[in-house]
């Protein structure tokens, strides 16, 4: 017996009733809610919630390593097997109940989700103020929670599915939140198709492995119960076992199909383009939704599922190497935007890349653990550049920015903090998560220690494009009036964006592991129960050099970028001068818009104009209205016979007599 | 009985022999045909002697007339005893027959009861026309009752030559005189071959009497054996019947026939000349030549294929309403020969309840036809109804309701006629006929449901032409058509709902005419 | 009459009949019309007469004056109608009659 | 249940219409009065029948259905179990084509073989898969009745066509005598034609044409495969029936046996046996209904020109007939062909899928592109239904309900737009979600319904009904996902084309726009509930209606080559496999 089943079922319940009421009652009251009964409401639900995941995470430390996880039906949802009845066989159908697992892995992405979310709801009660559509944001928002915590919640693969699209229809909700800005409606559109390919990708998956998955006996068991996959997936006594040997071909397919959703999701090469535009929302939604949970949810995935991914190599190493390309290339591209939150979209979508990267090889903890210290500084992030464009009045492009530092005493070092950390300078968070990370890749992985070099490319150029935005927007001079006119923050959006700076900066201290005295961190034996945990010591002085080189890489892009921004000492423009092809490539994303645009939406369009134009009029239409021509040209013809002379009449008459005389008379039939 | 020993009979019992002819059950038997043509008689000379103001008492007189020849045959029915033949062997009153009977009366009691409006918005009224009809109603049931070759073509003719005459009934429409002419001379013509066929019967089996020659064939010197003097006079025959039950190809005068004669005239013929000539073809074809079936069967299912075909596909691209009814009556009869192409004993029942089926649904869509039409012509082209919907809501209903039924939907007649040709054609092994007859009765849907179209679409102004269907309504044609038709009197549309009715009742419980049906048996002879 | 003439017999009124109907056929005025249908059904009279006399029943000769009679009325009732319509001095052609048609 | 509970659910609609014809017509009041009472009072039946159904103590498993006749039979069980059976000879079972005597002076008779009688009886049953159906059925007409537009010319009309169309529909989803669901269904197409004639919109003369043409030439065919089911059963075992579950032992019983003796269709049609052909002529009735590309020319026509209100029950109910009649007639009464065309139904249903989506990613005319959505829909009804899986076919019942009720919406919405602004063309209208924010929200739920938003109604129907497809072919269930990524873009670019963008735009007079009045928030609200509950709480819907999908998974895999083992043959349970609790 693990934490009462009661108290997981009441947590449970709570965690995900809080936010679902909040959104309830704000969307169904709608205006004839005031604005400030909203704005306790809305962040309230949110916060209480998070006050549920700190008692359950304390009743989950208090238990035992052992017996950590919990899992608590809350209701049926389908049943179609059919019971054998006086020899009417039955049936086995599909079956599928919500349950939920409250376990270390869980907790920890329900504490960000409610947690930070949490903040980023007080932080909206600021930055909303002035909106239309204050009540409807705040609905969105709880909706989005809630569909989080059924995500990262769910003890079964369907919920987990609804959860995943229940998701993607609040980021949709949230992107074209300004519906009346064409820009912000397609870029909703663009974000929730994209997540749609991903969500087919998972259902199919999911048909897998109900098809697929059998008991030790061998025995075929259509669940899609997570503990019951879980617990099967592996090679058994019986020869085709779980989902077959190792490296079977299903449970590659299994494998791939789980990564296709998680790069939808986590807007992962090829399914990225949708993230950069999705910063068409207000701010805290690109924090909340674009940088500390739902974006993350693909490395969730990863994890749930290494069991599976520990069956299939061969998809793990794809997830590994995706997941660091799409490091390099956001990387790559974050250097050369001048939108202030593309920046730091790209910048996500690097780490993000870094975390599957590390989910891929293995390092599950670690990867979980990046994802919690990113949580706190690109949330710290995105609501302090919030408040720069707050201030600016609106104003996104950093070209238009500069010496705001001086004008927002708080904000301004905030920033500095969340930069510091994700460009993992040592003792900031970052430094901790990424470098353990990092660490791993050296030693564990497909092509090492090749991955592991990409890795530390991004490495350099995080730091680099972070502390280029720091030193053309908060440092120079004003480039425009509405610069100069910049004013702080009001308090309700400063305390959310200290109180992440301040986790920003300290979070670290979760992971502390130093090879001798502490080998396991406090965090990664946290999770143990859930992802078991890997040797980070192969070898002595691996990960230490690991740790000298990815320090010094980074240390070294900041440096960099202050050659380049602040002594000026190298040129800004040279890469555009000297190879202005890849300046191109990466201020033009390498295309992929274009791409997409080219190879799959026009197409698509083209060939329903052609159904259009012509399949429909032309062939199926036409078919009728040709059948009809031709009876119609039949009767013309027959109509002709009737001329109306009677020895015409007369002459057919006679004739077909005669036929029929000869027909019976000669006895032809 | 066959050959020498039937000769020896009819030498024994030599024809002129008083007794041996008419004895009083006989007349018994005859009662009904001799009293319509009594009361045909009495008209006539009721008509000579009262003076035109009179004229009314005429219609009166023909529908007692009717109505009592009805009453006694239903008497006949009820009490009767399977009927033996009468007039040695030559006719029978025998259920068959009374069946047909009782179709004719009705709609000729329909008829009666269109009467008088009409002729006299047309200026039509004369006396002859009751005689005429009543003649011509004389002549059916001596049809549907004929036993004997000769009464068959006696029938045929007294039913034909008063319709020559009806047709050309109106002396000012040329029309309706070059109807009467073709009618005429192609009747003839007709009857030439049914003549000559029947001779060539005759004088293969001896004998002219169906009874008999139904014994021949079955037992005598032609049992087994097909002969093809025998087969060329079927042949014949069948030809002079398929004319009368216009049949394609043999069909040729119904369209215009129809369409010259006044449409009353064309209610009256297109209905009850059909059931006569059908009640003869079945009697004829399925009993007296059932032993031939397999012979004859195939020529007469590719007429029933050909008029089912040409029926509806001509009838497609009609403006004129009496006209495309004609060639709907064309298929009709197509469906109907599906019956006897089939033969006895399902295919005879099954055309029996289409012959009901049509006596009602058809009759009530000539019917409103001759109901509407008004002073200067009869209601033919869809001008007249465009837009009948609104005007005249009971009447397009109603109009709707027979088409429906016409087209076979269900809830009317229309529906279980089909229905129990085709599962006679299926049962049979004839699967093509009833294919075909799906086929066409798709395609029967489009001229159908056209009407209905024109009836529920509303007329344009003067200006804009209206488009219904493939057709185009210039706005003056329409008023200068509606003008000319006419709201008819009360007892006209509730004798139209009447109809109405009957076609609901037999498409929603066939078991009450397929009862009568089941009592049914056929005398041959 | 013997026998061997029976086939003769069957066969004038078959050629009869024959004629008759070239006749319809062909000729275009309704009178000679009108008189080749008789001649037609004059041919099936032979025809019947002949079978009554070789089959030895009386029915054929009923029926050949049966079918006299009605043809007589039949004429009748005809040339009535043909006089009614071609008496507004039109010739008597029947392809005039060619309104109704389609 | 003691008393006729169908029947009166039957007779209900016409009383109604009686009802409607004895008020004058100048008096719309009291005639709506009616028809809203009439169309209520059957939902309430309707509801008491849902409720017995589900009293029952195991619903589906009540002994053997039907009356055998034939001993040969009584081996057989029965497949599929009908509750409420009400049967009565309709006005004397009817022996048409009895021996005729015919009687010569010798009085002795021509004796041939007295040919079968042709009974059919009024023969009604419910079965998981109708109970809601009818349940469905009269939701849509009550809301349909009240959805009447106000100033509706001809009232009188209309109500009463509607009421007799409810009473033909209810027919066919109740009746269990091959000529009574015929009869039904044909009937119940005049009304639906009226109502198409003589309402609709501008071009609804040559829709109504074309509709009605398309159904009845389909459906000539099902009554010529009717007649041959009749006599092919009948020469084999003996029993000449219409009666649908003795049909069904019979067919159970020939199944396999060698083709009839009695030789029907020409030398031609030899190709195919008997029992193919007579699939076929069904299934070509009841894919015109549905329908399924490329037989669908006529559903957008009709749904651009049909009035709103006819529209609720004409694209909710009769395409969901076609759909019932595939489960209720193909399965059972023809197992093998059902497995024999099984490739080729679920290639038509993915081409209905992709075509019917790409065609409304298209379309402009808001009623148009829903029709071709309602295609694309109705290809997954299908392709749950020929997968022949119990997952497939259970997800095809709960997507039959959830189709009617999102449509029924969906063209509500699309109705309440046209009135406002009198346009179908959703270029022409942008970002009204800031003035009507209440229809903005209601028209976002069922969009989301409709493109197959999770604990949305319709999530639940298309997960099984690709898992059912999925357990056949997995490349049909991936072609068919595509669909629902296509459902996506056109039902957002629907929403968002109408309720979202720049209103601030030229060629919009939307500005001034009113939002929904009481009634209408009425009308559509009872739609989203249902869709939220059903999507959140699918099991109390399936947890009957299972057993029915199951019976008639059982039934059609008689039809089941022995070898090799489909992938969907796991459907029925081994002895040694427990059913999981």
């Amino acid at each position: 017996m693990t934490i009462g089943h009661t108290m997981a079922a009441v947590g449970a319940a709570l965690l995900l009733g809080l936010p679902l009421l909040g959104f309830l009652a704000i969307s169904l009251l709608g205006r004839r809610l005031s604005q400030r009964v909203v704005r306790w409401l809305g962040p309230g639900v949110v916060l209480v919630a998070f006050a549920v995941v700190v008692v359950l995470l304390v009743a989950t430390l208090s238990r035992p390593a052992a017996d950590r996880s919990t899992t608590v039906v809350l209701w049926q949802w389908l049943q179609l097997g059919v019971p054998r009845w006086h020899g009417i066989p039955g049936t086995q159908g599909f079956n599928a109940d919500f349950a939920v697992t409250i376990d270390p892995l869980a907790l920890v992405m329900a504490a960000i989700i409610t947690g930070v979310g949490g903040l980023i709801h007080v932080y909206s009660v600021g930055y909303m103020a002035q909106d239309r559509g204050f009540n409807r944001f705040f609905a969105y928002m709880n909706l989005f929670v809630t569909s989080m915590l059924v995500l990262v919640l769910s003890a079964n693969l369907v919920f987990l599915i609804i959860g995943w699209s229940m998701v993607a229809f609040a980021s949709y909700a949230l992107i074209a939140f300004w519906y009346e800005r064409p820009s912000a409606v397609a870029a909703g559109r663009k974000a929730y198709i994209s997540q749609v390919i991903g969500d087919l990708a998972l259902v199919l998956a999911a048909f897998l492995i109900f098809i697929n998955l059998r008991g030790p006996s061998g025995r075929l068991l259509h669940t899609v119960s997570l503990p019951q996959i879980f617990a099967n997936v592996g090679p058994g006594p019986h020869f085709h076992a779980g989902l077959g040997p190792v490296g079977g071909g299903v449970v590659t397919v299994i494998g791939i199909l789980l990564f296709i959703g998680a790069a939808a999701k986590s807007a992962q090469w090829p399914l990225h383009t949708w993230l950069p535009d999705a910063m068409e929302g207000p701010t805290p939604v690109s924090a909340l939704i674009h940088a500390a949970t739902m974006v993350t949810a693909g490395v969730y995935l990863v994890v749930r599922f290494h069991p599976v991914f520990q069956q299939a190599p061969v998809a793990a190493a794809v997830v590994a190497a995706v997941g660091i390309g799409t490091a390099l290339m956001a990387g790559v591209i974050g250097c050369t935007q001048y939108d202030i939150k593309r920046v730091i979209a790209y910048s996500t979508m690097s780490q993000i890349g870094l975390m599957i990267f590390a989910a891929g090889i293995g390092a599950y903890s670690a990867a979980i653990f990046h994802l919690l210290t990113h949580a706190f500084f690109k949330a710290l992030l995105f609501l302090a550049a919030g408040n720069v464009i707050h201030a600016v009045g609106g104003e996104q492009d950093l070209r238009r920015m500069g010496g705001l530092g001086r004008r927002m005493r708080f904000t301004y070092p905030a920033f500095v903090v969340g930069s510091l950390a994700l460009a993992g300078i040592p003792l900031f968070s970052g430094w901790f998560s990424k470098e353990e990370l990092l660490g791993n890749g050296l030693v564990l992985g497909p092509a090492t220690p090749w991955l592991w070099v990409i890795g530390i490319l991004v490495n350099v150029l995080t730091s680099f494009y972070i502390f280029r935005v720091v030193w053309i927007a908060f440092h120079g001079a004003p480039a425009s009036e509405a610069a100069g006119a910049a004013h702080e923050a009001p308090r309700v959006m400063l305390a959310p964006v200290l109180v992440l700076a301040g986790l920003a900066a300290v979070a670290g201290i979760l992971n502390v592991a130093f090879a001798d005295w502490h080998p396991i961190s406090w965090f990664a034996s946290f999770l143990r129960p859930v992802v078991g945990v890997v040797r980070t010591h192969p070898a002595a002085g691996a990960d230490g050099l690991a740790l000298l080189v990815g320090t010094a890489m980074s240390l070294g892009g900041l440096g960099l970028a202050a050659l380049v921004y602040q002594r000026r000492a190298i040129p800004a423009d040279l890469i555009s001068r000297r190879w202005p092809w890849l300046y191109q490539l990466s201020f033009r994303k390498f295309y992929w818009d274009e791409i997409y645009d080219a190879a799959l939406a026009r197409p698509v369009l083209a060939l329903a104009q052609g159904l259009q134009r012509v399949v429909e009029p032309r062939i199926f239409d036409g078919a009728v209205r040709g059948v009809r021509d031709a009876v119609a040209g039949l009767c013309q013809d027959f109509r002709s016979f009737q001329t109306g002379y009677f020895r015409e009449y007369a002459t057919v008459f006679f004739a077909f007599a005669a036929i029929g005389l000869l027909v019976l008379g000669l006895h032809l039939t | 009985m066959t050959g020498p020993l039937g000769m020896a009979a009819l030498v024994a019992a030599p024809p002129w022999y008083p007794l041996h002819f008419a004895p009083a059950s006989n007349l018994v038997e005859f009662l009904p045909e001799l009293v319509v043509a009594a009361g045909m008689v009495a008209v006539l000379v009721t008509d000579l002697f009262v003076g035109p103001t009179h004229r009314r008492r005429l219609p009166l007189l023909t529908g007692l007339t009717l109505l009592a020849a009805l009453l006694i045959a239903v008497g006949e029915w009820v009490g009767h005893v399977p009927g033996r033949p009468v007039f040695d062997g030559a006719f029978a009153a025998d259920r068959f027959g009374l069946f047909a009977d009782f179709l004719i009366l009705l709609v000729a009691l329909a008829v009666t009861a269109l009467s008088p409006a009409y002729l006299q918005r047309r200026g039509l009224e004369s006396g002859e026309y009751y005689v005429l009809l009543l003649a011509a109603v004389t002549g059916m049931m001596v049809l549907s009752g004929a036993t004997s070759l000769i009464v068959v073509f006696l029938g045929i003719e007294l039913l034909s030559i008063p319709l020559y005459v009806l047709c050309a009934l109106n002396r000012d429409d040329a029309l309706g005189q070059e109807a009467a002419i073709k009618y005429l001379l192609l009747g003839g013509f007709a009857s030439a071959f049914l003549v000559y066929g029947m001779a060539l019967v005759y004088g293969e089996t001896g004998a002219t009497q169906l009874g008999r020659i139904h014994q021949v064939l079955l037992h005598g010197s032609l049992a087994g054996r097909t002969d093809p003097m025998l087969l060329a006079g079927i042949a014949l025959i069948g030809v002079g019947l398929s004319f009368k039950v216009s049949a394609a190809p043999f069909h040729w005068w119904t369209p215009d026939v129809y369409q010259g004669a006044p449409v009353l005239v064309t209610t009256f013929m297109s209905v009850a000349t059909k059931v006569a000539a059908f009640a003869a073809f079945l009697r004829i074809f399925s009993v007296t030549f059932g032993t031939a079936q397999s012979d004859w069967a195939v020529p007469v299912a590719l007429v029933a294929i050909a008029s089912m075909v040409f029926g509806n596909v001509v009838a497609l691209g009609q403006r004129s309403l009496k006209r495309m009814l004609a060639y709907s009556g064309i298929a009709q009869a197509g469906y109907v020969l599906i019956g006897v192409a089939v033969g006895q004993p399902d295919g005879t029942a099954a055309s029996l309840y289409y012959l009901a089926a049509y006596a009602a649904m058809n009759t009530g869509a000539f019917g409103i036809l001759t109901a509407l039409s008004g002073r200067g012509e009869d209601c033919d082209d869809y001008e007249g109804i465009l837009g009948l919907a609104r005007r005249q809501p009971l009447l397009a209903a109603l109009m709707a309701l027979f088409l429906l039924s016409l087209a076979g939907f269900p809830l009317t007649a229309g529906f279980f006629g089909k229905l129990f040709l085709f599962s006679a054609a299926i049962h049979d092994g004839e699967v093509p006929l009833a294919v075909w007859g799906v086929l066409t009765s798709a395609v029967s849907l489009f001229y159908y449901l056209r009407v209905i179209l024109t009836m529920f679409t509303e007329p344009g102004g003067a200006g804009e032409p209206v488009q219904v269907a493939g057709m185009t309504f210039e706005g003056g044609a329409v008023a200068r058509a509606q003008l000319a038709l006419v709201r008819p009197a009360l007892g006209t549309r509730a004798l139209l709902t009447l109809f109405a009715a009957a076609t609901l009742v037999l498409g929603l419980f066939p078991a009450l005419v397929d009862s009568l049906i089941q009592g049914i048996h056929v005398v041959a002879g | 009459m013997s026998v061997h003439l029976f086939p003769g017999f069957i066969g004038l009124s078959a050629a009869m009949f024959a004629v008759g109907a070239v006749g319809v056929l062909l000729r275009r005025n309704p009178l000679v019309v009108f008189m080749a249908i008789e001649l037609m059904l004059n041919a099936a009279n032979l025809a019947l007469v002949t079978y009554g006399r070789f089959t030895h029943t009386m029915d054929g000769q009923v029926f050949a004056i049966v079918v006299i009679t009605v043809a007589a009325s039949e004429v009748v009732v005809g040339l009535a109608l043909i006089t009614g319509v071609f008496r507004r001095g039109r010739r008597l052609d029947l392809d005039d009659l060619s309104e109704l048609r389609r | 249940m003691n008393w006729p509970i169908l029947t009166v659910i039957l007779l209900l609609p016409l009383a109604g219409a009686l009802a409607v014809a004895s008020v004058p017509a100048h008096r719309p009041r009291a005639i709506r009065a009616v028809l809203v009472a009439t169309t209520g009072a059957t939902l309430g039946l309707a509801a008491v029948l849902l409720v017995a159904f589900y009293a029952l103590p195991n619903p589906a498993h009540s002994g053997l259905s039907g009356s055998v006749h034939g001993q040969s039979l009584h081996r057989v069980q029965s497949p599929i179990t009908f509750q409420f059976q009400e049967q009565a000879s309709w006005l004397g079972s009817l022996n048409l084509g009895h021996t005729i005597p015919t009687l010569n002076q010798g009085n002795n008779q021509v004796d041939q073989a007295a040919p079968p009688p042709i009974n059919f009886s009024y023969h009604l049953g419910a079965d998981g898969l109708s109970v809601w159906l009818v349940v469905l059925t009269a939701l849509l007409f009550l809301i349909a009745a009240v959805a009447i537009r106000r100033r509706e010319p001809r009232l009188k009309a209309f109500a009463m066509l509607m009421l007799v169309s409810e009473v033909g529909v209810l027919g066919v989803l109740l009746s269990l005598d091959l000529i009574l669901f015929y009869f039904f269904w044909e009937a119940a197409l005049i009304p639906l034609y009226f109502l198409l004639l003589g309402f609709g919109g501008e071009r609804r003369g040559p829709a109504a044409l074309k509709f009605i043409v398309y159904t009845v030439a389909g459906s000539l065919f099902m009554l010529l495969a009717i007649l041959g089911l009749y006599f092919i059963g009948g020469a084999q075992t003996g029993i000449y029936t219409f009666d649908l579950p003795t049909q069904i032992l019979i067919q159970a019983a020939v199944h396999g046996s060698p083709p009839t003796s009695l030789t029907l269709f020409g030398h031609v049609l030899r190709f195919l046996t008997p029992q193919q052909w007579l699939f076929l002529a069904f299934a070509l009735a009841f894919a015109i209904k549905i329908p399924l590309v490329p037989l669908h020319t006529w559903l957008p026509d009709a749904y651009e020109s049909g009035s709103t209100s006819f529209l609720v029950f004409f694209a909710g109910i009769v395409s969901k007939l076609g759909a019932f009649g595939l489960i209720r007639y193909c399965l059972p009464l023809f197992p093998g062909p059902s497995h024999t065309f099984q490739p080729v139904l679920m290639a038509l249903a993915v081409t209905s899928i992709l075509y019917g989506a790409l065609m409304a990613l298209r379309e402009v005319d808001i009623k148009r592109m829903i029709g071709y959505a309602s295609i694309s829909h109705l290809g997954f009804i299908v392709l749950g239904i020929f997968a022949l899986s119990v997952d497939g076919l259970n997800g095809a019942i709960l997507q039959m309900v959830n189709h009617g009720i999102i449509i029924a919406g969906l063209f509500l919405c699309a109705g309440m737009l046209e009135a406002r602004f009198q346009t179908r063309d959703r270029r022409v209208l942008a970002g009204l979600a800031g003035p009507m924010p209440i229809l903005a929200g209601l028209f976002l739920v069922i969009a989301l319904a409709g493109l197959g938003m999770p604990l949305l109604s319709s999530f639940v129907g298309e997960f099984l009904i690709l898992l059912g497809a999925f357990e056949v072919s997995p490349a049909w269930a991936v072609a068919a996902g595509l669909g629902t990524v296509l459902a996506c873009w056109y039902m957002l670019r629907l929403y968002q084309g109408v309720m979202q963008g720049d209103r601030r735009e030229p060629r919009t007079g939307v500005v001034g726009a009113r939002d929904l009045r009481g009634v209408e928030v009425a009308l559509l609200a009872p739609l989203v509930v249902l869709i939220a509950v059903i999507g959140v709480y699918p099991a109390p819907v399936i947890r009957d209606t299972r057993f029915t999908a199951n019976q008639y998974i059982i039934s059609a895999d008689r039809g089941v080559v022995p070898t090799p083992a489909r992938p969907a043959g796991r459907t029925v349970a081994r002895p040694g496999a427990d059913p999981r609790p």
